[in-house]
């Protein structure tokens, strides 16, 4: 029991066999359902907020089964900035792209001035894009929630 | 070719996930396969040599079953000790510690995960080749590592 | 016949679930806690596709239940994780 | 099918009670675990196979991916409880909560 004690506080604290190798099986799943979720927003239950929360969720499974480095290795802070701007910018981007061609702020059938496929075609091509949009910002302020709360604001070690 | 074996497992659960064939949402399942592809294919096949996955797959399909069986039976025996009305003579939980000739990790885990999820056993740590079990009775200690080690040795080890 | 065993099933999970709450009420240490909390997850994703063959509508609730039981195991992941990091009991 | 499919389901709701009632009784943390990860993982496997199976009673090629469906999860779950009691186990060890033993009880 002793000697358990010591061996497991000696290991640093990512460095559990076990854990990591069950959650790197796991992991290219649990993306690629969050995808699944954002894409199918408008058959099924979920959406972008949805799809977002499992997205960003596989990170932060990422920095909890090995360490806050690795996940950064995998998604740098930089790039995750990017995205969450992205994502608002596609979300606005639409809305006010909307409002210009002479409709209301997000009313997507509007948009058959540029391209006549149809109002309907159009709002539900609309919904599918300001549901990205959603799904790439939740993802992105949920892991750097995740790594600024889990790291005090220090960013090099943490949870 | 690790990047391809990545995209075409995702391909082929986002087919059985999505249920629809239009182009539309097709392409799309394309689009989201590449993304995870360049996100984690380091991650499906880290550090193992290329076609030992393929290899030890008809292994695994002929492990789990008698894997499922075992569970079955040990979790009927701990039905019997937790329905027992003086449950606490029945019970002599022990640590005990034996070491393994298993050298893939991979097999390792899978060997830990059987035993934690047979009842009356669970890993409580792995060191180099040491595993460390917590069981509920005396018996169910004496049985590891035994016939389930071989299994697995026979399912992932690659034979030499 | 079949839906009423359903159902049956259904309120029969929902009793061990309140049983449970007792383990996480009153468990001694907080790790009794969060093991009850697992448990009581584990019973809400199989909850979640009874009551999606209940209502007909088991494709809409199998992604909820997929994405239940993933935020479960990370929710015990994490909490673990704390505790390996912070190496003590907090509160006893 | 049906049959199968319902015997399935009560087999899993058996297990369940088993592991809610191990887990109330058992006098410690570590054999509480025993109760809480294995009986419940088993038991949440043969539900959510017995409910693919039921969902497959009226044939469909729909259908045949719902069960798929649910069968991921059932897979999931196999790979997760033993982690997660895997993590949750280390946890105890490393804030030293005391196993109990047979020396303890009085005579």
């Amino acid at each position: 029991m002793k000697l358990l004690q010591e061996r497991v506080k000696d290991r640093p604290a990512g460095e559990n066999l076990i854990i990591r190798t069950a959650v790197r099986l796991m992991i290219p799943f649990i993306q690629l359902y969050g995808l699944y979720v954002i894409v199918h927003g408008h058959y099924s239950p979920g959406g972008g907020f949805q799809g977002g929360v499992v997205l960003g969720a596989s990170f932060i499974l990422l920095a909890l089964a090995y360490d806050l480095r690795t996940s950064l290795r995998f998604m740098s802070e930089r790039v995750n900035a990017v995205l969450g701007n992205v994502g608002v910018l596609i979300y606005t981007g639409t809305g006010l792209l909307c409002a210009l061609l002479g409709g209301l702020f997000l009313d997507y059938s509007a948009l058959d001035r540029i391209l006549p496929l149809g109002p309907v075609e159009w709002r539900s091509l609309g919904i599918f894009v300001v549901e990205v949009g959603v799904g790439i910002a939740v993802m992105s302020i949920m892991t750097s929630l995740f790594w600024d709360l889990g790291s005090g604001g220090e960013m090099d070690e943490g949870l | 070719m690790a990047k391809a074996a990545t995209f075409f497992i995702m391909l082929t659960f986002w087919i059985l996930m999505s249920g629809m064939f239009d182009a539309f949402h097709l392409s799309l399942g394309v689009v989201s396969c590449l993304l995870v592809t360049l996100f984690s294919h380091k991650l499906l096949f880290y550090g193992e040599p290329r076609r030992s996955w393929l290899k030890s797959f008809p292994g695994m399909m002929l492990y789990l079953p008698w894997l499922f069986w075992q569970i079955v039976v040990a979790n009927l025996q701990v039905a019997y000790i937790v329905l027992h009305p003086r449950m606490l003579d029945l019970i002599d939980p022990c640590l005990i510690r034996f070491n393994t000739c298993l050298k893939r990790p991979i097999s390792k885990v899978t060997l830990a995960q059987s035993i934690t999820l047979t009842p009356g056993t669970i890993t409580v740590n792995i060191h180099e080749n040491e595993f460390t079990v917590y069981a509920l009775t005396r018996s169910a200690a004496e049985a590891l590592p035994g016939e389930m080690e071989r299994r697995v040795g026979r399912a992932l080890e690659p034979t030499s | 016949m079949m839906e009423y065993l359903f159902l049956g099933c259904g309120i029969a999970l929902l009793l061990l679930m309140a049983l449970c709450l007792v383990r996480v009420v009153g468990g001694p240490t907080i790790l009794d806690r969060i093991l009850g909390g697992n448990v009581i997850g584990t019973k809400t994703t199989v909850l979640l596709l009874i009551i999606g063959v209940l209502y007909d509508n088991v494709s809409m609730f199998v992604d909820i239940a997929i994405a239940y039981a993933l935020l479960n195991f990370i929710a015990t992941l994490g909490a673990a994780k704390y505790f390996l990091r912070n190496r003590n009991l907090p509160g006893e | 099918m049906l049959w199968a499919a319902g015997f399935l389901i009560v087999a899993g709701i058996f297990f369940f009670a088993v592991g809610v009632l191990g887990v109330l009784r058992f006098p410690d943390f570590y054999t509480r675990l025993h109760a809480a990860g294995k009986c419940d993982s088993l038991a949440a496997v043969l539900v959510i196979v017995g409910i693919a199976l039921y969902n497959l009673a009226d044939f469909s090629p729909s259908n045949l991916l719902v069960s798929f469906k649910i069968l991921a999860i059932a897979a999931f779950v196999f790979i997760a409880s033993p982690t997660a009691t895997h993590a949750v186990t280390e946890a105890a060890l490393i804030i030293g909560v005391e196993p109990w033993t047979k020396k303890d009880e009085p005579q």
